[in-house]
C-alpha cells in the first residue's frame, strides 16, 4: 500500500491565528439510535467515550466521538488504526439497525490557534463564538462562508475544522484571508 | 387629452408650467363598467387600454387598492428582452418587446424605451449549449438574439473581466434590441392613455368581494360601493390568491420576496444589460447614471416587501467580480418586491372556474419586460374569448401536466 | 434574515444555515389518485397571508428537516417542531392561538 | 469667504499640519478635518455641480446628510466616486476631485442648463423627445444617456486595490449612535448585565451635543461624556466601535454595521471595510436628528448652509463659512449659531426669524450686538458660485419689498427632523408631532421580531426629544427597556439631570416668504442635488402624481445619494399643501437600507478571486492541471475537459483521446460522480420508490443502472447502483447530483416515510474512482496483479472488493462507453498514487487521460443518454425510449402518477432518435428541425430538436442524438435543421446506436 496523503499535505500559514491542516484522521461516521445501549459500547470500545449528547464534542488528541445530530456521531480514531477500529464497530453493530462508514478520507482536518483564532472562525460562521457561547467541549456544525463545515475546540485557543475534502484548499484560502495581518477585531 | 411634445413644454415653459393638466382624471365609480380590471400596474392598464383601442371597449374601470403603478411595476430592474426559449414565451416576450419599439409615440408620453442590447453571459459549457440552443429557437420564432464570442462580449461591456478565476465568460447569447425601459413611464403613460379615452381609474379604491350569479362574474363590492360589471378582470400581483378566493377559486401560486439594489449614480460605463446567471445577478446602468443590480429570489414565502440581505450579497460578490471595478462603488438603496411563482414559474393569462372572469399572474420576477404584450393578449383573450399570445398559459396546463418551463436552456425568467 | 431554531439540535440558525422547504403537512397522492387530487398535492399551496407550516432543513449544520409556524406577514415565529408529524403539535397550536385568535387551518386552532 | 479661525476647533490638531490636493491644487488642512472643513478652510466655497442644472455647489452640512460635497477620492486602484467630504477624515496625500462638470470646475458646459431651467420641469423628459421616432433612437436617447450620472467611473480595468471581510456578532442590546443618547443608552442597558455593542459612525464620541453645550448632572457636557465614555470602556459586557455606522436594520434583529478601517488611513495591513453581521436581541437608535433647509430662492447659492453645520465647522473644526453671515431660522436653536459665531469674532448681520415673536434666545444675542428681525423671510439670496447678498422681505407675503444685505454666507435652520431610518428599515411606524412639525417613531408601533414583540426602541433625538433634559431621560429609559426587552433586570437608576438653555416653540415654515411668487418658488430648492424645486413638486400635484411615491418619482425628489436627508419632509409639505391636505395623510416614502450608501466590496466580503466560490478538487487534480487539462467547470467542480499537448487545439486533443480510448486504453478521474450508501432493513423498499425500475431485486454483487424522476415525473438523476451486502446498496449519483440525490433522500426519508428503517451516508469523497477503457484496461489492471478481473471472475455488471496492485479498491465492470470497461475506487488519500501507477503501467498499453467531452462522445456513440444534455428537467423517460427502466411491476415509485397526466402520455411528444445530417457534417449544437408552415404567433412549426451532437473520431463524421415528434416511427426520414449560420442541414433519422451495436467491445 503505498502512502496516504491528507488533502493538503500539512499546509500551514501564519497571521493572526495559525491555519494548519493537520494531517490524517480517522473519522468514522456512526448513524443509528444513539440512546441504544450496543452503539454506546461500541462507542466506548473505539474512542474511550460515551456517546455525546446534544451538540458536545468529547475529544483527546486524535481520539474521540462528536455528536452530529440526533442519529449522528462522528467517531474519531487514529488514522492508522481505522480499519480495525471500524471492523470492530461493524461486528459490534450487526445485531442493529445502525451503520458505520469510513469517511476519513473524504474530509480535510484544520487546526486554527492562537489569540485571535475565534475572531478568524467569527469571520466566516454565523455563529456565536464569544467565550460566553462557545466552549472546549462543544461542537458547531455550520457553514465557513460558502461550505459545509464542523468545528470544536481543543482548547481555549485552538479550533478544528473539518470539511470536505473537496474544499479543503477554498478553506484554507478563506481561513488565510480571514487571519490576514492586521485584521484583528480585538473583541474576543 | 393635451399632447406633449417639447413645443408645448417651451410654450408652458412660459407661463411658468401654469396651463398642463392632470395625466389622468381622478373619479368616483360608475354603477356599471363593461369591464372591471383590479390592478392598476402596468399590466393591468395595459390590459384596459388595448381593450379600448383595439376592441372598441372603452367603458372600463381599472380599480387599484393603493396608487397607480405603486406594486411591482414600479420596484423591478426595467429589463426588456424576448429572447425566451419556449415558444409561448418567445410570442408574448417579442410581442411585448416589439409595442415597446413604438410605445412612446403610441402613448404620446416618453417611456425611455432604450433598446442598449441584452447580454446573457455563459460562463460554463451547458450554458453555451443552453443559449445555443435559445439562439436557434429564437431564429424559428422570429426573435432577433445572435450567439457571441468572449471577444465581442468585451468589447461591448469594457468593464467586463472575461477572464476571472472561476467562471471565463465563454461568449454570450446577444439581444441587440432588447434594453430598458422607464418603469413609472409605462404605467403613467398607459394611464394617462385610458384617462383619455375615458376610462377610469379609481385609486385608493379596494375590492373586498367578488360577486356573481349562476356561475358568472356580476360585479365587485368595495372600499367605494359596489360595482357592477359583465367581465371582471384580476390583475393583483401577489396579492392574486387573495383575489381569486373572493372569486370562489384558488390558483397555483407562492408569494415569495425577489430583491434589488442601486449604486450611487456614476458617468456612463456600461452601455448594455448584462445578466449572469450561473452566478446569479444582473446589472445595467440607469439613466441617472445608477448601476441598477438584481439577482435571485428569496426561498420562503413573505409579504412584507423585505427580503434577506445573504441574497443581496451573493448578487453583488458575482457582479464584484465579473465587473470588479465596481468593488469601490456604493450601494445606494435596496428593495424588495412581492412576486407570484408558478409551479413552472411561466405566468397564467386564463379564463377561470368562474364565468367572465379572466386572471393574469403568476409573472415571478419577469413581468415588467411582458407588460405591452400581456395587455394586447388579455385584451383580446377578455374580448374574444380566444388569444393565440394566451392560450398556452391557462390555468389547466398544470393538471395536464403541460409545463412552460424556461429554466431548460440555463435561462431565468428575470 | 430570519432566525429558526432547530428543534433537532438546538441551534438558533440564522437563514444561511438553513434551506427553505415550502409548505408542510401536505399529502401525497400516488397512484391511483384523481387528477385533481394530484394538481393540488403538487401545485396548489396555502400561500396565506398570515400563519403559515413550514418545512426547512438544516443543511448547513445537522442536516434535519423540520418544521415551522410562521407569520408571512410579519415573519413572526410561533415555533418550530419535529418533521415527522402529520399536523402542528399542541402547544404550537396554543401559541398560535394566543397571538391570532381565531385563527384556524384545515380544522386546526 | 470662508477660513480658518484663529481659536477654536475640539477636534483637531494645529501642531499637525495635512498636506492634501483637489482638483490637483494643492491645500493644507490639520489632522482631525473633515476634507469638508479642509475645503472650507481654504476658501473653496464651491466643490461640485448639481446633477441636472449643473449649478453650483457648496458644503451645505457637515455630516452623513450633505447632499453637494460629494467627491471623487484617491487614485487608480483606490478611486471612490461620490465620496461625501463631509465624512471623509483628511489624511495626507490626500486627493480629491470634484464632479458632474466639463471642463472643469469653474467653467461647466452643462451649466447652460440653468439657464435653460424653466424649460426643464420635473417630468420634462416623459413630455419630450417622442417625435419624430428615429431621433429618440438616434439623437435624443444617446445624449440623455451620455448625460447620465455624477461621480466619474472607475477606470474600467481597476482592480479595488484593498480587501474587505465580514465579522458575525450577536449582542442582547445593540445600541446605534455614539451621542449623548447612545451613550447613556448604552451605560443603562450595560448596568443590568446585558451584553452591550455601541456603534458610532463618526471617529467621535458624544455626537453634537459636544457642540451645543448645556450641564448634565452638574457638570459641563464634556466632561460628562468623557467620563461616561471611560466607564463604559471599562465594562466588560461592553463592545465600543467607532467609525461603524448602523447601515440597516433588518428582520429578526438582524443589522449590518458597516466599520472603516482604513479610510483614514489608506495602504495600511489589514482590510478597508469590516461588515459587521450583528444580530442583537433588542436595538436602540440613537441616531440624533437631522436639521431642515428652509426653502427660499436661492437657498442653494454655494454659502448657504444649515445653521448647526455652520457652528459644527466653528466649534470642530475652527473655521469660519463665511466673514458676514445671515441667519433665517424658524426655531430658537439657530440662535446657537449666531452665538458660536460671534464668540469667534464672525459678523453675524442678521437673524431673521419667521416668527412674529422671537424666543428667549433672541434676547442673549441681541445682548451680543446682533440684530434680530421677528416675522422677516429671505426673499432670495444672490450671487452664482457664492453668497453675495440677500434680499429680505415679510414671511407673510408674496416677497416683495425687500431689503438688500450684503453678506457671504447664510444659515439657515427649518427645524430638526428625528433620524428614524433605522427604525423604518423593518417595518416600524411613525407618528405626525405637530408641534415640532416631524415624524417621530410610533412607540406603539416599532418593528417586529422573531417573537413577534418590538425589537427596536428609539432613543434621544431620533426620538423626537430635542432638548438635553430630555435626551437624557428617554435615553437611560430606552437602554433599560431595551435589556428589559432582552430578558435582563435593569438596575434601578435614575437618569441624570440634563439642563440647555430654554428655548420657544418652532414654527412649522415649508416656504419663505409663505406665498412666494412662481419666480421665487422656481428658484426655491428642495432636492439640492437632483436639482428639485418647490415648483417642481406643485407642477407634479397639479398633474396629478398625488401619491407621495408618484411625486417621489415623477420630480426624482429624494432619490439623489442622500436618500432625501435633507429633502423629504419639505418635499412632502409642500405636496401636502398643493393637496389640501395634511402631512401625516400625504405619508412618506419607504425608507429602505441602507442608511448611507455602504461599498460593495464590503457587501462582497472575502468573496472575491481564488475565494470567490468554491472550486471542489478530487485528489488527482493538481495532476491534470500540471498535464494540460482544460477544465470544465461542473457544478463546484472542475473536471479536465480534455489534456491537451503542447501544438493541439481542444478539438484535436478530443479527437485523439477519443480515438485512443476506442484503440487502445483511456482512463478518467470518476471520482465526482455522487456515491451514496444506503442501508437498513428497508433500504430496498425505500429504492424502489426512489428508482423508476426495481433495485430490491438486485443481487449482492451485482450493478443495475437506474433513474431518478422528480415526483413531477421528470427525470432528476441516473447511475449504477451495486447491492453491497442484504441490507445495503450503493448509489452512484451524476457529477452534479450527490448533494442534490443526498437531500432528496434525506427529504423523502424524513419527512414521509419516517418510519421506515434506512440510513443514508454521502461516501462520494472518500473514494478516488478512475475508469480504466479500452481494450487493454483488463491487460493494465492485470499488469498491476492483484484481483482476478477476468471475464469469468468479474463479469460484466458485478463488482467486486479486493486489491490492484497495493491498493485496496472495490472495483466495478460497468462501461459507459461501450468498451471493456472498468470503475477502480480507491481511497480518496491514495487516489494520486494509484492514478499514477495506473498511467505508469499503461504505457505499453497506450494510455491516455482522457476528459469530459470524450466521456460525451463515447458515450453518444453507443446511444446513451446523458443527464443534463439529453434531459433538461422537461423530459420524461418515455420520451428517451426508457420504457425498460420504467418497472411495471411496482405499485407506486416517484413520477410514475405523474406519467400518467394527459400532457404525458400525449403520442406526439418528441421522442428520442439518433441523427446525421446526410453530408456527414456535425450539426450546430441546440438547433431545432423544422416542419410546415408557421403557428398562430407566426413562428415556424417546430418538429424536434438535437440534445447532443458531436464530431465522432472513430466513424469520421458528425453524429447527434435528438427528440422528433413521432422520430422513432420515421427512422430513415430526412428532415431540416435550420443554423444560426444561415445554413439548413438535412438531417437523416437513425437509430441512436452509432457504433458497435451488438455491444461486442465490451462484451470480451
Amino acid at each position: 500500500m503505498s502512502e496516504p496523503i491528507s488533502a493538503l499535505n500539512h499546509a500551514s500559514y501564519d497571521g493572526i491565528a495559525k491555519v494548519e491542516e493537520s494531517g490524517l484522521q480517522g473519522m468514522i461516521t456512526v448513524r443509528g439510535n444513539l440512546s441504544d445501549k450496543v452503539l454506546a459500547k461500541a462507542v466506548k470500545d473505539a474512542t474511550g467515550q460515551k456517546v455525546p449528547g446534544q451538540r458536545e464534542a468529547f475529544v483527546e488528541g486524535d481520539t474521540g466521538v462528536c455528536w452530529m445530530s440526533p442519529d449522528e456521531l462522528l467517531v474519531l480514531v487514529p488514522y492508522a488504526e481505522l480499519n480495525a477500529k471500524l471492523a470492530a464497530m461493524t461486528d459490534a453493530l450487526s445485531g442493529v439497525h445502525a451503520l458505520a462508514v469510513n469517511v476519513s478520507d473524504a474530509r480535510a482536518v484544520f487546526r486554527v490557534s492562537g489569540n485571535s483564532a475565534r475572531e478568524v472562525l467569527a469571520k466566516l460562521a454565523p455563529v456565536d463564538l464569544s467565550p460566553e457561547a462557545f466552549q472546549p467541549g462543544q461542537i458547531r456544525r455550520s457553514r465557513l462562508a460558502q461550505v459545509a463545515a464542523a468545528f470544536w475546540m481543543d482548547d481555549t485557543d485552538t479550533f478544528r475544522v473539518v470539511c470536505f475534502r473537496s474544499a479543503a484548499e477554498y478553506v484554507f484560502e478563506l481561513l488565510k484571508v480571514a487571519a490576514q495581518p492586521g485584521s484583528e477585531v480585538g473583541v474576543y | 387629452m393635451k399632447h406633449y411634445s417639447a413645443f408645448a413644454v417651451a410654450r408652458e415653459a412660459l407661463r411658468y408650467h401654469t396651463g398642463w393638466e392632470r395625466a389622468w382624471r381622478s373619479p368616483e365609480p360608475k354603477k356599471r363598467y363593461d369591464v372591471i380590471i383590479v390592478g392598476a400596474g402596468g399590466h393591468g392598464l395595459a390590459t384596459a387600454y388595448y381593450l379600448g383601442k383595439n376592441y372598441g371597449i372603452q367603458n372600463v374601470a381599472v380599480i387599484e387598492k393603493g396608487w397607480l403603478g405603486g406594486g411591482n411595476t414600479g420596484r423591478n430592474t426595467t429589463i426588456i428582452r424576448s429572447n425566451y426559449l419556449q415558444d409561448p414565451s418567445a410570442a408574448l416576450y417579442e410581442k411585448a418587446r416589439s409595442l415597446y419599439e413604438d410605445l412612446s409615440q403610441e402613448l404620446n408620453y416618453n417611456v425611455m424605451f432604450s433598446p442598449r442590447g441584452v447580454m446573457m453571459l455563459a460562463q460554463t459549457q451547458h450554458e453555451i449549449r443552453g443559449y445555443q440552443r435559445t439562439a436557434h429557437a429564437n431564429a424559428l420564432q422570429g426573435v432577433k438574439t445572435e450567439w457571441i464570442g468572449p471577444e465581442r462580449v468585451k468589447e461591448l461591456v469594457p468593464i467586463i473581466n472575461i477572464d476571472g478565476p472561476r467562471y471565463p465568460v465563454l461568449g454570450a447569447l446577444w439581444q441587440e434590441r432588447g434594453g430598458t425601459a422607464r418603469h413609472d413611464a409605462v404605467a403613467w403613460g398607459y394611464a394617462r392613455a385610458c384617462s383619455a379615452m375615458g376610462m377610469d381609474i379609481i385609486q385608493q379604491c379596494e375590492v373586498t368581494d367578488v360577486r356573481s350569479e349562476n356561475g358568472r362574474v356580476v360585479g365587485v363590492d368595495t372600499t367605494k360601493g359596489a360595482i357592477d360589471c359583465d367581465k371582471l378582470g384580476i390583475v393583483v400581483a401577489g396579492h392574486s390568491g387573495q383575489l381569486a378566493e373572493m372569486a370562489g377559486f384558488r390558483l397555483p401560486l407562492e408569494a415569495i420576496a425577489l430583491q434589488a439594489l442601486v449604486s450611487e449614480p456614476i458617468k456612463p460605463c456600461m452601455d448594455v444589460v448584462v445578466m449572469a446567471n450561473t452566478v446569479h445577478g444582473y446589472m445595467s446602468q440607469s439613466d441617472k447614471g445608477e448601476m441598477v443590480i438584481g439577482g435571485g429570489t428569496d426561498g420562503f414565502n413573505n409579504y412584507t416587501q423585505r427580503g434577506s440581505f445573504h441574497h443581496i450579497e451573493e448578487t453583488v460578490r458575482a457582479l464584484v467580480e465579473t465587473f470588479p471595478m465596481i468593488s469601490r462603488l456604493k450601494m445606494l438603496r435596496q428593495w424588495g418586491g412581492i412576486v407570484d411563482m408558478t409551479g413552472d414559474r411561466s405566468p397564467i393569462l386564463s379564463k377561470t372556474p368562474l364565468g367572465g372572469c379572466f386572471i393574469n399572474c403568476g409573472w415571478g420576477t419577469g413581468g415588467f419586460k411582458a407588460i405591452p404584450g400581456s395587455g394586447w393578449g388579455m385584451a383580446q383573450l377578455m374580448a374574444t374569448g380566444h388569444s393565440p399570445l394566451t392560450e398556452a398559459f391557462t390555468l389547466d396546463r398544470f393538471k395536464e401536466g403541460r409545463f412552460i418551463d424556461e429554466s431548460v436552456a440555463a435561462g431565468v425568467a428575470h | 434574515m430570519l432566525v429558526l431554531t432547530c428543534p433537532y439540535c438546538g441551534v438558533e440558525a440564522e437563514e444561511t444555515e438553513l434551506s427553505a422547504g415550502g409548505e408542510a403537512h401536505l399529502k401525497r397522492y400516488g397512484p391511483g389518485s384523481s387528477d385533481d387530487e394530484f394538481h393540488d398535492y403538487l401545485f396548489m399551496r396555502e400561500n396565506p397571508k398570515g400563519v403559515h407550516f413550514e418545512r426547512w432543513r438544516h443543511s448547513n449544520g445537522c442536516g434535519k428537516w423540520f418544521h415551522a409556524a410562521r407569520c408571512t406577514q410579519t415573519l413572526e415565529v410561533f415555533g418550530t417542531y419535529s418533521a415527522q408529524t402529520t399536523e402542528p403539535p399542541k402547544e404550537v397550536k396554543n401559541a398560535i392561538s394566543a397571538k391570532r385568535p381565531g385563527w384556524s387551518w384545515r380544522g386546526h386552532s | 469667504m470662508s477660513s480658518r479661525l484663529a481659536k477654536q476647533g475640539r477636534l483637531i490638531d494645529r501642531s499637525k499640519p495635512v498636506t492634501f490636493s483637489f482638483n490637483g491644487n494643492s491645500m493644507q488642512g490639520y489632522e482631525g478635518d473633515t476634507l469638508a472643513s479642509a475645503l472650507l478652510a481654504n476658501d473653496q466655497m464651491m466643490v461640485g455641480r448639481s446633477f441636472k442644472y449643473h449649478r453650483p455647489r457648496g458644503v451645505v452640512a457637515s455630516g452623513a446628510e450633505e447632499p453637494n460635497a460629494l467627491v471623487g477620492l484617491g487614485q487608480g486602484n483606490r478611486f471612490e466616486p461620490n465620496q461625501r467630504a463631509t465624512t471623509t477624515e483628511l489624511f495626507n496625500g490626500l486627493t480629491a476631485i470634484s464632479q458632474n462638470h466639463w471642463p472643469s470646475l469653474e467653467f461647466d458646459i452643462g451649466s447652460v442648463n440653468t439657464a435653460l431651467a424653466r424649460f426643464l420641469p420635473a417630468g420634462f423628459y416623459y413630455k419630450m423627445f417622442i417625435h419624430p421616432k428615429p431621433f429618440w433612437k438616434h439623437i435624443y436617447e444617446p445624449f440623455i444617456r451620455q448625460s447620465a450620472g455624477l461621480g466619474k467611473a472607475p477606470d474600467k480595468d481597476s482592480r479595488d486595490a484593498d480587501t474587505y471581510e465580514h465579522f458575525y456578532s450577536f449582542a442582547d442590546v445593540l445600541v446605534i449612535g455614539g451621542g449623548i443618547a447612545g451613550l447613556q443608552s448604552a451605560k443603562a442597558a450595560a448596568l443590568s448585565g446585558a451584553k452591550v455593542m455601541l456603534i458610532e459612525q463618526t471617529a467621535h464620541w458624544g455626537g453634537r451635543t459636544l457642540v451645543d453645550g448645556g450641564t448634565v448632572g452638574g457638570k459641563p457636557v464634556d466632561k460628562f461624556v468623557e467620563q461616561l465614555v471611560s466607564e463604559l470602556e471599562t465594562m466588560d459586557n461592553v463592545t465600543m466601535r467607532t467609525r461603524c455606522m448602523g447601515a440597516g436594520v433588518y428582520d429578526h434583529g438582524y443589522v449590518l454595521g458597516y466599520e472603516r478601517l482604513s479610510d483614514h488611513r489608506p495602504g495600511t495591513q489589514g482590510p478597508r471595510h469590516r461588515l459587521w453581521r450583528i444580530r442583537a436581541k433588542q436595538v436602540v437608535t440613537a441616531t440624533g436628528a437631522i436639521e431642515r433647509p428652509l426653502s427660499f430662492a436661492g437657498n442653494d447659492v454655494p454659502g448657504v448652509m444649515l445653521a448647526s453645520a455652520m457652528r459644527d465647522y466653528v466649534v470642530n473644526w475652527g473655521v469660519t463659512p463665511g466673514q458676514r453671515v445671515v441667519i433665517a431660522t424658524n426655531n430658537d436653536d439657530a440662535y446657537r449659531t449666531a452665538i458660536a459665531l460671534k464668540q469667534v469674532g464672525v459678523n453675524v448681520i442678521r437673524v431673521v426669524d419667521t416668527r412674529a415673536t422671537a424666543g428667549p434666545m433672541a434676547e442673549e444675542v441681541r445682548q451680543l450686538g446682533v440684530r434680530v428681525d421677528p416675522g422677516k423671510a429671505i426673499a432670495k439670496v444672490k450671487g452664482g458660485k457664492r453668497v453675495k447678498n440677500v434680499q429680505l422681505c415679510n414671511q407673510d407675503g408674496i416677497g416683495g419689498a425687500r431689503e438688500e444685505i450684503e453678506c457671504d454666507a447664510v444659515a439657515m435652520s427649518g427645524g430638526w427632523s428625528p433620524v428614524v431610518h433605522l427604525w423604518s428599515h423593518c417595518g416600524g411606524k411613525l407618528i405626525w408631532d405637530d408641534a415640532n412639525a416631524y415624524f417621530r417613531p410610533d412607540p406603539k408601533r416599532p418593528p417586529l421580531g422573531a417573537n413577534g414583540d418590538g425589537f427596536v426602541v428609539a432613543a434621544g433625538s431620533s426620538n423626537g426629544h430635542l432638548s438635553l433634559g430630555e435626551v437624557i431621560a428617554d435615553a437611560h429609559a430606552a437602554g433599560k427597556a431595551a435589556a428589559k426587552a432582552a430578558g435582563f433586570k435593569p438596575k434601578n437608576t435614575r437618569a441624570p439631570s440634563g439642563e440647555a438653555a430654554e428655548e420657544a416653540p418652532m414654527e412649522a415654515i415649508w416656504l419663505m416668504p409663505a406665498n412666494a411668487e412662481v419666480q421665487l418658488r422656481m428658484k426655491s430648492w428642495l432636492d439640492f442635488q437632483n436639482d428639485v424645486k418647490v415648483s417642481d413638486v406643485q407642477l407634479a400635484a397639479r398633474e396629478g402624481y398625488e401619491s407621495v411615491e408618484h411625486t417621489k418619482r415623477y420630480t426624482t425628489l429624494g432619490m439623489a445619494t442622500d436618500q432625501g436627508k435633507l429633502s423629504n419632509i419639505n418635499g412632502l409639505a409642500i405636496l401636502a399643501d398643493s393637496l389640501d391636505s395634511d402631512i401625516p395623510k400625504v405619508g412618506t416614502t419607504t425608507f429602505r437600507p441602507p442608511y448611507t450608501p455602504i461599498s460593495l466590496g464590503a457587501i462582497g466580503g472575502e468573496a472575491r478571486g481564488e475565494v470567490f466560490q468554491p472550486i471542489r478538487r478530487t485528489p488527482m487534480h493538481d495532476w491534470h492541471d500540471a498535464n494540460g487539462a482544460d477544465w470544465e467547470p461542473v457544478g463546484q467542480w472542475r473536471r479536465p475537459y480534455a489534456y491537451v499537448r503542447p501544438g493541439e487545439s481542444v478539438h484535436d486533443a478530443v479527437n485523439r483521446e477519443v480515438k485512443n480510448t476506442r484503440d487502445n486504453l483511456g482512463i478518467l478521474d470518476a471520482s465526482t460522480l455522487g456515491k451514496l450508501i444506503v442501508k437498513g432493513p428497508d433500504a430496498g423498499k425505500f429504492l424502489d420508490m426512489l428508482y423508476t425500475n426495481m433495485m430490491s431485486t438486485l443481487k449482492v454483487g451485482k450493478c443495475r443502472y437506474g433513474l431518478m424522476c422528480s415526483e413531477n415525473g421528470f427525470l432528476i438523476d441516473d447511475g449504477v447502483v451495486a447491492r453491497i451486502d442484504e441490507d445495503t446498496w450503493l448509489c452512484h449519483t451524476t457529477t452534479g447530483g450527490a448533494e442534490r440525490i443526498h437531500a432528496h433522500m434525506e427529504e423523502w426519508l424524513q419527512t414521509e416515510w419516517w418510519d421506515w428503517k434506512v440510513y443514508v451516508a454521502n461516501v462520494t469523497e472518500q473514494y478516488a474512482q478512475v475508469a480504466v477503457v479500452g481494450p487493454n484496461a483488463r491487460k493494465v489492471l492485470e499488469k498491476l496483479g492483484g484481483m482476478d478481473v477476468s471475464k469469468d471472475a468479474l463479469p460484466f455488471m458485478e463488482w467486486r472488493d479486493g486489491k490492484i496492485g497495493d491498493f485496496d479498491c472495490r472495483a466495478y465492470r460497468i462501461s459507459f462507453s461501450g468498451e471493456l470497461s472498468y470503475e477502480i475506487a480507491v481511497p480518496a488519500s491514495q487516489g494520486q498514487a494509484f492514478w499514477d501507477a495506473l498511467f505508469a503501467a499503461g504505457q505499453k498499453f497506450g494510455v491516455m487521460p482522457y476528459g469530459t467531452e470524450c466521456l460525451h462522445i463515447l458515450r453518444a456513440e453507443k446511444g446513451f443518454i446523458m443527464i443534463g444534455d439529453e434531459t433538461d428537467g422537461t423530459v420524461i423517460p418515455q420520451d428517451l425510449g426508457l420504457h425498460w427502466a420504467l418497472s411495471k411491476k411496482k405499485e407506486d415509485y416517484l413520477g410514475k402518477r405523474a406519467h400518467s397526466r394527459s400532457h404525458m402520455t400525449d403520442p406526439d411528444r418528441w421522442k428520442l432518435v439518433g441523427l446525421e445530417t446526410v453530408d456527414g457534417s456535425v450539426i450546430p449544437d441546440g438547433a431545432y428541425a423544422v416542419g410546415e408552415g408557421v403557428n398562430a404567433n407566426g413562428q415556424r412549426n417546430m418538429i424536434g430538436r438535437v440534445t447532443s451532437t458531436y464530431f465522432s473520431a472513430n466513424l469520421g463524421k458528425g453524429i447527434a442524438m435528438g427528440l422528433v415528434k413521432n422520430g422513432p416511427d420515421r427512422m430513415g426520414e430526412i428532415i431540416e435543421f435550420p443554423g444560426t449560420d444561415d445554413k439548413i442541414y438535412k438531417v437523416k433519422i437513425v437509430d441512436p446506436v452509432f457504433f458497435d451495436k451488438d455491444g461486442e467491445k465490451q462484451n470480451v
